[in-house]
């Protein structure tokens, strides 16, 4: 069937089978990788995605045809006129990846978590970044990268990003 | 020796890593995100059962569904001269896809390729096999009685794969003897799996050549093209293996698993691409696990503490296929390290492995081979032989350590440690920790009923391997290699033969490059598992990359050093030996004022080299003459919530001694991320079966990764005692968190329920078990 | 010889007719057309997991996540009402969820799955879904809950100890559906707990209790709210503790009376979460602890 | 995942004319609660394919069934193993018919399930449910069709 979806900005229209999950969608319909399937039961999260504005999802308990009509926002589109957006800042800074692969999810779950909670304590970011799994950093260089970017976003002169 | 009054330094410093800006624009390169024309998919059928007879299989269904193009089973590989494979440690193969029966639950049974992903997992659902099932041995024990003979197929009719032994037997057996205090206890390191966050996969084609074009997910690409000639009989130089970007590995991705094999097969009967990419069910039913090691230790004593003799007899669970990924005369790896840091004057150590029916593996899981294993039994047996003394943990550990006057130090078990101080790396530790005031509050939470416990681990790893006289994986030498080429304006790229999965190694490399040359990191580019470009090597697991590869490319930069050198002197206007190699420059022997810096010499190299040989690289092959011996102290204190059982890490101090550091911000990295596996081992992870073979954890909801809630926070110090005989001094550090912590966890939680005569408790240390634990003792108490 | 179906490897649903009706009464109808081939698709949490490991394989999903009139979270008439897709993230970030008397809707909230789960995750989809281990289930037994179906004879409204039927089995038939949630107002002399065991952040309970107390002027307690999930076929009311509870006045003698009557009522299946004993054992000691917990949030130590 | 159940069954008929129903494959096959079909290889074995439904999980299990009739013993043993789901499930099901007294007839009844499969681990807690109501079903309908005299 036929799907409408905004994607970083760019509206794309294509034909899927009901059962293609959103992950699956964006890899192989879209061409957009960066968006990983680490499991199958939703346990995590590397293939979070931002939906409409504010809301991380898990794009692979989802199916293409439930964006239809929708906004996506993927790790790439993050970045804004060649300028990296805070969080990916606060990630390379703080050493907060390894192997890369947990990243876009934590980045999209964490984007949405700012929207709700610009000034995060520890414990916040820490029970907001709960439903994604990371192998490699232990987690507390992310929580760095969070507080970072929490901060650099919370002063108007330097949030352009 | 003072690095940080240099100005062009660059091992040691905390640089952000360069790797970074594509992974955080989703621009990363791993295995499942490439795609080629006319690609199809690959999904494996599965044994439901852990051991029966395949009375039948029946494709006729499959092969209607919409998509499917083909369907392969054991039966047309064993055909073709494919139905084996040799695993990595030599001695052993494997099947690639089940012939006559099944050995383990969820064993590859028949591949379905089609058109697209859904089509072929359509396919694999209507292929119809029919199992008689047999009789399950689901542990060793059950194993040595031979009663079910697994594998009729090897000369040797008996499920007893193998003993090894090092040491003194009857010396160990006599001074034990004669030992006023004993101690005696097994410990279960249980099964646990990598699962890295990437499942494994591959893509294979053959190219307009006919060359075999396979990109897969591998931490030694190299093996596998040497290991896929010798399996297939395509030349190696019609194979092409490239590791791109992977997300994780931690041992899992060392083996070559069937579903490599079968993609390649179905490549070259249907002339197309196939990709093949695991499930996370996959991944941790079929690929490589680690541990499973049961182990009987026995340490000896003087009545004051002073250690006698230690002996571990140990029972290995290696699955249906003897896969355990060890170096070739090593079957049980490097467990003879079980010494640790003490000072034993005698010691023995054996291991029997046998078969079962279970997946196959025993990889090296973000470890050197078996030394987690080996830390454990030593880090745990002298807390217990504490316990049977009376004596503080940390007394016991300080009167038996290996002083720093005994260092090169021959083992009792064959190794030579080459340096450490782990008598200031304790203090270091508990110094920072504030022990003694942690043992008074202790002391006032046990008066009071609470459940507070602290617990150390002082361990000695042994990476690197390996030096050729001892190590190799299927008869190729473990050393490892670096090739580095400096360009015109003094860039450059350097290529080795190990594989980064997240280590930073396009960080430390070119680090490593621009201290030995005096260039901007910034411009020095590391290449990596691609075989048609990188020098032979055997891949990054073991904590090897650092002493090998690492190694290796300090070698090659002080090649190019040396021709360098020539060229600077051409320039300089002074004899070769005139010149030395002063703060990152050349300069005239005596003359601060007359120097030439490497980028000058860099494109003199290509522009005005005199009679010197154009160009500027180098490339070397490094035999590391020894191990390396990482060491430090870790301090975990626990509150237990006796009544849901609940353990709360409230600290955790980490001291390493890595030797010489490259740079502090991966270091940290690493041993945060090691740390975190190895709390996740001791409370959380366990690959599990039950009595009848099934295995019980078979995705993320019961195999439990740890996520930012459960994880404890880190706290980390070094010290630093160079390596003498490695040429920039490192010793390598991803996996001594991850070795050193599992005895600290359980140490402390022990520690923790001392009070109610708890002596041991095996991991993955859960609620369930504590509070197990507190009843059963509370019970035993009111008989 | 045995007959058995394959293991396979991808984890890809099977084939299914996707339906996207625009208002409930179109949803209802084509619900009633498919009957028991059909399924509801709202928060898809629990359900998309089960369809690729093809547990699940409906041939037909009637996504409603298109009837903005469902996502509602609206508190009038003494009743909150929680539309059938509003998500577990609408209640945790509500303005009012901070109220004491809603603690226990607030503490679970919390805990239930995961965080990014909770943004999909629906209320009312884990009503229907049923799961013995479930975390809403055993808040509105507590809380007192119904649900509001729409079935052939029109909107009924059942109460939530009628509505939970068996595992994974609940009073909507094939053919209707469960259009959204009531929980009744707690007064302001109300407050709650909900405590959970859990191994780690997203598993099912290991074993868990809400708990919800109303008291009278005078301190004693008006009104008892006490169920356990993880403790039986699906969650279950502790009809012998509320009934020790109400009309007495808070004690550590009371509390630990009620405590043994969840200990009683809980009968858990042993798993790799633990045995039977340990969760009896939780059951009784998790709800010592949310009583406890509730009083303290209405100033009372007990 | 091992999961074992027992139960009794109180029948008003004679021990004879349940030994007879419950040992007729046809007959017992027809007991399976959901059956759609049943076909009948042998004496002593047959298929059957049972609906499952329970929450989302629904769909068709096929079963084999091997009846394994002890006369002198008045006892019959059932094995019987089922897929669907992409998982199996063994089942062994014992009844013991002993006379009640009155013409009435006692059957005792116990079973045992072992799962492999997703089902086993993703479906654990579905599954315990229905393996035993599966078993129990079977023979409270054994007892209904014998005391409606259906059978």
């Amino acid at each position: 069937m036929k799907v409408h979806v905004t994607i970083n900005g760019v509206n794309y229209e294509k034909d899927v089978e009901p059962r293609t999950l959103l992950a699956y969608f964006l890899r192989e319909d879209c061409g957009l990788t960066g968006t990983h399937v680490g499991c199958d039961t939703s346990s995590c999260g590397c293939c979070v995605v931002v939906m409409d504005g504010s809301r991380a999802v898990k794009s692979c308990s989802m199916f293409a045809v439930q964006a239809d009509g929708h906004e996506i926002l993927t790790v790439e589109g993050l970045a804004a006129n060649g300028k990296l957006h805070a969080l990916q800042q606060g990630f390379w800074d703080q050493h907060g990846l390894q192997c890369g692969y947990c990243t876009p999810g934590m980045l999209l779950t964490s984007y949405a978590l700012l929207k709700h909670q610009p000034n995060p304590s520890e414990a916040d970011i820490r029970e907001g970044l709960a439903g994604n799994l990371c192998r490699c950093t232990g987690y507390q260089n992310i929580v760095k990268a969070v507080q970072q970017a929490a901060g650099t976003l919370g002063q108007p002169a330097v949030s352009n990003a | 020796m003072s690095i940080q009054a240099k100005p062009l330094h660059s091992v040691g410093v905390h640089m952000k890593r360069k790797e970074d800006p594509r992974f955080i624009q989703g621009k990363g390169n791993y295995v499942d995100d490439l795609s080629f024309p006319g690609m199809l998919y690959l999904s494996l059928v599965r044994s439901t059962y852990p051991h029966a007879e395949i009375t039948n299989i029946d494709i006729s269904e499959a092969m209607k569904v919409p998509g499917v193009k083909a369907v392969i089973t054991g039966k047309d590989l064993e055909a073709a001269g494919l139905g084996w494979l040799p695993t990595f440690h030599g001695f052993d193969k494997q099947m690639v896809l089940a012939i006559g029966k099944v050995l383990f639950q969820y064993q590859e049974v028949a591949a379905v390729f089609a058109e697209t992903r859904a089509a072929a997992v359509d396919g694999a659902e209507a292929v119809q096999v029919d199992y008689a099932p047999l009789p399950v041995v689901a542990d060793p024990f059950t194993s040595k009685t031979d009663k079910t003979l697994l594998r009729p197929d090897r000369e040797s009719k008996t499920n007893h794969i193998f003993h090894w032994e090092v040491g003194d037997k009857e010396g160990t057996a006599r001074a034990l003897a004669a030992s006023p205090k004993r101690i005696k206890q097994r410990l279960w390191f249980q099964r646990c799996h990598p699962a890295p966050l990437e499942p494994c996969g591959c893509v294979a084609y053959f190219d307009t050549m006919g060359r075999l074009q396979f990109h897969v997910t591998s931490q030694a690409p190299h093996v596998y093209r040497t290991a896929l000639s010798l399996v297939t009989g395509i030349p190696e130089d019609k194979i092409h293996v490239i590791s791109p970007d992977l997300g994780g590995g931690f041992g899992n991705k060392v083996p070559v698993y069937p579903g490599y094999v079968c993609a390649i097969v179905g490549a070259l009967k249907i002339g197309r691409p196939v990709k093949w990419i695991e499930t996370r069910t996959e991944n941790l039913t079929s690929t490589g696990f680690a541990r499973d090691y049961h182990m009987d230790v026995e340490i000896g004593a003087t009545a004051d503490g002073t250690i006698t003799a230690l002996h571990v007899a140990t029972t290995a669970d290696h699955g249906a296929f003897d896969a355990a990924a060890d170096p070739t005369k090593y079957p049980a790896g490097i467990f003879g390290i079980v010494t640790g840091s003490y000072s034993f004057p005698v010691a023995y150590a054996e291991v029997d492995a046998y078969f079962t029916n279970k997946a196959p593996g025993g990889i090296a899981y973000r470890c050197s081979f078996r030394v987690t294993e080996a830390s454990y039994a030593i880090e745990r047996g002298m807390d217990i032989l504490a316990d049977e003394l009376g004596m503080d943990a940390v007394e016991l550990r300080k009167k038996n350590f290996i002083r720093t006057d005994q260092f090169p130090y021959p083992s009792a078990l064959g190794f030579t440690y080459d340096s450490g101080d782990y008598h200031k790396t304790l203090d270091t530790a508990l110094e920072k920790i504030g022990y003694s005031q942690l043992l008074k509050e202790q002391a006032e939470k046990r008066a009071r009923g609470e459940l507070m416990g602290i617990g150390l681990s002082t361990f000695t790893e042994v990476v690197g391997a390996g030096p050729s006289k001892h190590f190799d994986i299927i008869g190729i030498k473990m050393f490892d290699s670096a090739e580095i080429r400096i360009h015109p304006t003094g860039a450059g790229i350097v290529r080795t033969g190990t594989k980064s999965q997240g280590q930073g190694h396009e960080t430390t490399w070119a680090q490593i490059v621009a201290e030995e040359l005096g260039l901007d990191p910034q411009q020095i580019m590391v290449e990596e598992g691609d075989t048609d470009t990188a020098p032979y090597g055997l891949g990054t697991y073991a904590s090897r990359s650092t002493p090998t590869a690492g190694a290796a490319i300090a070698m090659a930069a002080r090649r190019i050093r040396e021709k360098a050198r020539k060229i600077a002197a051409h320039l300089l206007e002074v004899g070769e030996t005139d010149v030395e190699w002063k703060d990152y420059k050349f300069q005239v022997k005596g003359v601060p004022s007359k120097t030439v810096t490497m980028k000058e010499v860099a494109f003199a190299a290509y522009t005005n080299m005199a009679k010197n040989e154009p160009g500027l690289e180098a490339t070397f092959y490094y035999d590391p003459p020894n191990m390396t011996y990482p060491n430090g102290t870790y301090i975990a204190v626990v509150d237990i919530d006796r009544e849901t059982g609940e353990v709360k890490v409230r600290r955790f101090l980490a001291v390493d001694d890595c030797g010489t550091i490259i740079n502090p911000l991966v270091v940290e990295g690493q041993i945060h991320g090691g740390l975190t596996e190895g709390f996740a081992i001791a409370f959380m992870q366990e690959i599990q079966y039950d009595a009848e073979g099934n295995n019980l954890n078979t995705n993320f909801t019961d195999y439990l990764v740890p996520t930012s809630l459960e994880t404890p926070h880190w706290e980390t110090d070094k010290t630093v005692t160079p390596s003498p005989h490695h040429p920039i001094g490192a010793k390598g550090v991803g996996e001594s968190p991850n070795v050193g912590s599992p005895a600290a966890f359980v140490n402390a939680v022990v520690d923790a329920l001392s009070p109610f005569g708890v002596r041991h408790i095996e991991m993955p240390i859960t609620r369930s078990k504590v509070w197990q634990a507190i009843r059963d003792a509370e019970a035993r108490k009111t008989v | 010889m045995r007959y058995c179906e394959q293991e396979v490897g991808d984890v890809i649903p099977a084939a299914f007719d996707y339906l996207r009706p625009h208002t409930t009464d179109e949803a209802f109808a084509q619900l009633q057309q498919y009957g028991s081939e059909a399924r509801v698709l709202a928060g898809g949490q629990s359900l998309i997991p089960a369809m690729r490991f093809r547990l699940a394989r409906p041939a037909i999903l009637v996504d409603i996540n298109s009837l903005t009139e469902l996502a509602n979270l609206r508190i009038s008439d003494h009743m909150l009402a929680v539309g059938a897709i509003a998500r577990d993230s609408d209640i945790e970030r509500a303005p009012w969820i901070g109220e004491r008397r809603w603690s226990l809707i607030h503490d679970a909230s919390r805990v239930v799955a995961d965080p990014v789960v909770r943004q999909m995750g629906t209320v009312v989809g884990s009503l229907c879904h049923n799961d013995p281990s479930g975390d809403w289930t055993a808040v509105a037994l507590a809380s007192r809950a119904r649900v509001v179906i729409r079935g052939k004879a029109g909107i009924r409204r059942v109460p939530i100890d009628d509505f939970l039927v068996d595992s994974f089995a609940t009073a909507v038939g094939d053919g209707e559906m469960a259009l959204g949630a009531e929980f009744p107002v707690p007064d302001d002399r109300t407050a709650g707990s909900y405590q959970k065991v859990e191994r780690k952040v997203g598993d099912f309970a290991t074993a868990a209790a809400a708990v919800q107390v109303s008291l009278n002027a005078d301190g004693t307690i008006r009104a008892a709210g006490v169920a356990l999930s993880a403790a039986g076929a699906c969650a279950v009311r502790v009809n012998a503790a509320e009934q020790l509870l109400t009309g007495q006045k808070p004690s550590a003698e009371l509390i630990r009376a009620a405590s043994n009557a969840a200990w009683e009522r809980s009968a858990p299946q042993a798993d790799l979460r633990g045995t039977v004993e340990f969760k009896k054992h939780l059951a009784g000691a998790l709800v010592a602890r949310g009583l406890r917990q509730a009083l303290a949030r209405l100033g009372v130590q007990a | 995942m091992n999961l074992q159940y027992n139960g009794e069954e109180q029948i008003p008929a004679g021990v004879d004319k349940v030994w007879s129903f419950v040992t007729d494959p046809e007959k017992v096959g027809r007991c399976f609660p959901e059956v759609v079909d049943v076909a009948v290889q042998d004496p002593t074995h047959f298929d059957a394919v049972v609906q499952v439904g329970v929450g989302p999980v629904r769909g068709k299990f096929k079963l084999k069934v091997e009846l394994l009739p002890d006369a002198a013993k008045r006892r019959l043993d059932m094995k019987i193993s089922g897929g669907g789901f992409g998982s199996a499930v063994d089942l062994t099901a014992g009844a013991d018919i002993i006379e009640g007294g009155a013409g009435a007839t006692t059957l005792k009844w116990n079973g045992q399930a072992v799962a492999r499969g997703p089902i086993a681990s993703v479906g654990g807690r579905v599954l315990d449910a229905q393996a035993q109501k599966l078993i129990g079903q079977a023979f409270a309908t054994v007892r209904e069709r014998l005391t409606t005299g259906s059978g």
